[in-house]
């Protein structure tokens, strides 16, 4: 799950981490307000769910109360990577005397969380990593033992000369550690990390991407979803137990798994379609999963046909044939859809769509290149 | 012949009582798994369906009925403490099919089965088979066959797709296994690379891949050093779009890492036939045994 | 550091173990009062760092308030081991299923901490483990992993056959052994752990152990020590930095080094003498140390003789001399003392006591013959 | 030869610039230890008494001056974090001659160390000394000659009291260790025998133990089973009351656990001949020799 930069910072925040202070605004009147309260140049920040926000234009620097109404108005309802800027942070502006990168990520490959820091900060951390990989310092955090103390401090040593700043930010290393802990985060990110001119280390600004199998153990951090940050079928799609994933093309996608899922959809692009979704069903047999599905897909007007490929494990293929007819009897479906179904209870399955007028296959080719063509306005 | 499992297996399934659990452990029993033991906390003294013991603890079921592995059906939030359970009881083999378990708990998990000597299957996974055999966890027993392939997958539906193909063309199974589609999982595919390596029986493995991480890359260099049998491979996830979890918390593009053409193009270079549809695999099978 | 009873349960309670509550009295007025305040039977217990308080009588059922006032009146200023007790922890009494033994402690040779558990309970656990081993079982937590869920339940399953006892046995254990370790414990034990009719589990009796390193961590706990349950001279000494234990002996010894002076109380003893005490003046050379350490043992009436055995290696032979001379000025010592010196600027030390006519051995048997005959009333 | 430190040692002081530090520093490089290195976050860069340089951390104090060995004297509460930065930057021998470090502090710090095949000496240990070559802590140098015997001690003072009988009476050393008394400690008696035995330099041992725990049981077993060397064995604090900690805060007799008479007990039917006060070591050595 991502949240937002703010409630990173508000995380930060709470672990001790020195976070100058900042409060969103979802018009311009509101951010005027925030910054007439801290008086002086203000920051104003469009939070959302995408990097690269600076370069899209959506961090500005306002002089004054006015400005920051002025600077909101033009961030708020732009679209960045797709995304509709529905909130601002506004946050006082800070002095700068240099920038520094402190993340901490999960790292698959070494079956731990590690470290990454540079002195490099302020830029996007994978392109550094890219040009000058010798600029970051990386630090594996054995999950046994935790950070250490002087494993902070040595790499903050990496970020700093001067002991003064050096135990500033490795304080700041070890309650970030804490923070990406108890939250519960796969990636967490001060970006950049300043020291200001009078040798205070500070977070400007924060990332943190959250595991969601550990959301049930971290009520706090799962109310900070923000779901008028994602699309509303997907918010649809989780709420019913499904795993959903929007695309632009027009063959609809259903299938029991994802591993099957994204092959299907693979094997639709290579028969000349456009999958126009990943859903995984999953591994119940619950017909109403199967309806919810439907709903989701029709309501996509760029789908031209809907695919079905099942095979039945756990998933039983007659629950999923119910579903279809169920779903058919709820709402009108005006796609064609091409259905493939086999493993557990196919016989049965087959019959049950049989009987509402619906045919069945066994093989995937088969059906791919059947919903292909469907949407190329072919054979039904 | 296979890799970890055979006909020595004894198996003891934590959270037999469950719903999950005692709908799979009746599978398993049906398919002919020695199904030893259960353990659920509180109904230790009681015997499933007449057959099978139920301990309140792992440590009794490997005392009282000599149990080598166990397979894991409890919710995600008391998975990981049940794999390490099994673990200090000494079982050799633990197969963890729930699916959801946070990765912080992974982290602990993996040293410390790892220090035990034991071997950890997931978690999030169907488990794997020995066609003919027997079966933990949730493979169907109907797709497989007996035969010189070996099987390895991240996923699960795919795998039943691809293992159903082959046993229609007549190629059969040694074992087949799915490693799980988490980030962090016990057994990796150099792992069963190098089980099937070994194992005599084996004379060709397919290995199904996906997008996200790195491992596919590392196993394709393994296969090219260390592996003398062919391999026939195939990664899902073309079409999936940077960024996002396709299902599996693990299929995620970071980046521009764990792309599907970046595996592939290393299943390629290190001289694994690339199978670009599933269908591709009884092809390649046959032309490379 | 050793806390009460009613200290440990404090520290218990606040880690959401179940302990029935509880207040201290210091007089019988208080001990009725607070008995009145929870009506019915109620027990009242000695406070004093020793076990064997129930077979020393005290530990005594009162039936009410004025019963309460009786037996805490009985209690007071009762010894129990050569401590006089100053307090006594008023609880109301509870009716008892079944008492077990919870303990952890932290073992040497398992380098790390061992759970011991019993269903024998509410009786000493060393002689549980003398007459039947069996009935106790041991659990090593792993320093890197710590307590596991799993092994609490193990460790829960042993006491009891009922799986809701079994869980509020296992939260018990976890919380335990966080209390343990939040506190910096190397002994932390309840006994008896009881079940009530109705099924409740809970800690009637606590006793916590900390280790005397880890007090700088933990202010609370340190604000835990009671000064009155210990002799003042031991109290004074700590405060002076010295290790100081009072014997029954005669011959005071002042020494450097902690083996050095177990051997040189050992050799006190060898050569007929016997020891008044344990003291070790440590590694630094102040002068002021000495001065406390001859103030201290002058004040103990049974010395007759003073032995100083000083390996000079850190310390420095002419610092502990010229406090010997500073000692002599400001307090009158009665008693005669031996001293011997040998190691850094020893030396000088030689030459500064033969100025204030103090004679200097070099040789550690010949100034322990030497006190003991002093002692003794022999040469000087 | 020696046993842990030798004329090939590069050490390290970590904590140079404290006061401990530095006394026992200018202590060392006169004995003639090679100091290469010092440690004080904050003052790297600087040159300690124009000879020593000093870093800021001590894999730097590894990398730039080959340092394999280290001596702690930081303040008891960054004592543990010290001992685990030495661990981790491939230091091979730790001498942490800090007291007051808390056991929880060690419970951790001694797997960590044996993880990386390390070895710690102490905590709140007087160090070690190989007569006229190497002294790693604060044992006197003045006390000590080169000679045939193996000192190794949980104590201080106590052992520089058996260490200069020995020598005044002619008897040298191979090397003298001094272990600590703490109740968690890096390096043990039985560690220290084991390399007594095999130094072929070594002829006898000298071994000084005390009250609490049950170490000297422990390595008298091992001087029966496994040692050829005569070994000598003191026991401090026959007069120790019990439950009372002697100054060391692993000198304490816990129930009935870890007497003086049960130690001497252990030594004597393990063949150890005991000294029963520190000047019979004298004789009991030379009879051994």
């Amino acid at each position: 799950m991502n949240i937002h930069e703010y409630q990173a910072k508000e995380i930060l925040r709470a672990h001790g981490i020195p976070v100058p202070p900042g409060e969103v605004a979802t018009s311009p009147e509101e951010a005027e307000a925030i910054a007439s309260k801290y008086g002086g140049p203000v920051v104003v920040k469009a939070q959302v769910h995408t990097g690269g926000r600076g370069k899209a234009g959506g961090v500005k620097l306002a002089d004054d109360a006015a400005d920051a109404a002025e600077k909101a108005a033009a961030i708020l309802g732009m679209e960045i990577k797709g995304l509709t800027v529905e909130k601002v942070l506004v946050t006082p502006a800070e002095e700068i005397a240099s920038e520094a990168y402190v993340g901490i990520v999960m790292d698959r490959a070494s079956q731990a969380d590690v470290f990454m820091v540079s002195s490099e900060g302020g830029v996007d951390i994978e392109e550094v990593a890219a040009s000058q990989p010798e600029a970051i310092t990386k630090l594996r955090v054995d999950p046994r033992y935790g950070l250490l103390p002087h494993q902070a401090m040595g790499l903050a040593w990496a970020l700093y000369d001067d002991v003064k700043q050096v135990r500033q930010a490795a304080s700041i290393i070890r309650k970030l550690h804490e923070a990406y802990r108890a939250a519960g985060a796969t990636l967490a990110e001060i970006n950049p990390l300043i020291v200001t001119p009078e040798g205070e280390v500070k977070a400007i600004d924060a990332k943190m991407n959250i595991d969601d199998n550990v959301l049930f153990r971290v009520p706090d951090v799962e109310a900070m979803r923000d779901t008028s940050a994602e699309p509303p079928a997907e918010t649809k799609a989780r709420d019913a137990g499904l795993s959903y994933i929007k695309l632009d093309g027009d063959v609809g996608c259903v299938v029991n798994g994802a591993g099957l899922a994204m092959a299907t959809m693979d094997m639709v692009k290579h028969y000349g379609g456009e999958p126009a979704n990943f859903l995984d069903i999953g591994g119940s047999s619950n017909p109403d999963k199967v309806v919810t599905a439907l709903e989701i897909i029709t309501a996509d007007p760029r789908v031209k046909s809907i695919l079905f490929n099942i095979f039945g494990g756990i998933t039983r293929c007659d629950d999923v044939a119910n579903g279809i007819v169920e779903a058919t009897n709820r709402i009108e479906i005006d796609r064609p859809i091409a259905i493939r179904l086999t493993g557990t209870n196919e016989e049965e399955a087959v019959e049950i769509l049989k009987q509402a007028g619906f045919a069945a296959m066994t093989d995937m080719d088969e059906v791919v290149k059947e919903a292909v063509s469907l949407a190329h306005g072919g054979s039904d | 012949m296979s890799i970890f499992i055979d006909g020595s297996t004894r198996l003891v399934v934590q959270g037999i009582t469950g719903r999950d659990g005692s709908f799979h452990t009746r599978q398993m029993i049906e398919y002919g798994t020695d199904v030893v033991a259960g353990v659920t906390p509180g109904k230790g003294g009681q015997m499933f369906d007449d057959s099978v013991p139920v301990f309140n603890t792992v440590v009794e079921a490997v005392s009282e009925r000599g149990a080598n592995t166990s397979v894991v059906y409890v919710p995600a939030a008391f998975a990981a403490d049940a794999v390490l359970e099994a673990a200090e009881a000494g079982i050799e083999l633990i197969v963890c099919i729930s699916e959801g378990v946070p990765v912080q708990d992974m982290m602990r998990v993996l040293p410390f089965v790892e220090e035990r000597g034991a071997r950890l299957i997931g978690p999030n996974c169907p488990g794997l088979i020995t066609p003919g055999v027997c079966k933990v966890g949730i493979l169907p027993g109907q797709i497989v066959a007996p035969g010189p392939v070996g099987v390895v997958s991240r996923s699960g539906t795919l795998t039943y797709e691809v293992v159903f193909q082959l046993t229609r063309a007549g190629i059969g199974q040694t074992t087949c296994v799915g490693i799980g589609g988490d980030p962090l999982i016990g057994t990796n595919f150099v792992d069963c690379l190098e089980a099937f390596e070994a194992d005599p029986d084996t004379r060709a493995v397919c290995m199904i891949g996906e997008i996200g991480g790195t491992d596919e890359q590392v196993a394709a260099e393994f296969v090219r050093d260390r592996m003398s049998k062919p391999v026939v491979g195939f990664i899902a996830g073309r079409t999936a779009p940077p960024g996002r979890r396709m299902g599996h918390a693990g299929a995620i593009i970071s980046g521009s890492e764990g792309t599907a053409d970046e595996k592939m193009r290393a299943f390629r270079e290190c001289g694994i036939a690339v199978a670009e549809l599933p269908a591709d695999f009884v092809g390649l099978v046959q032309a490379g045994l």
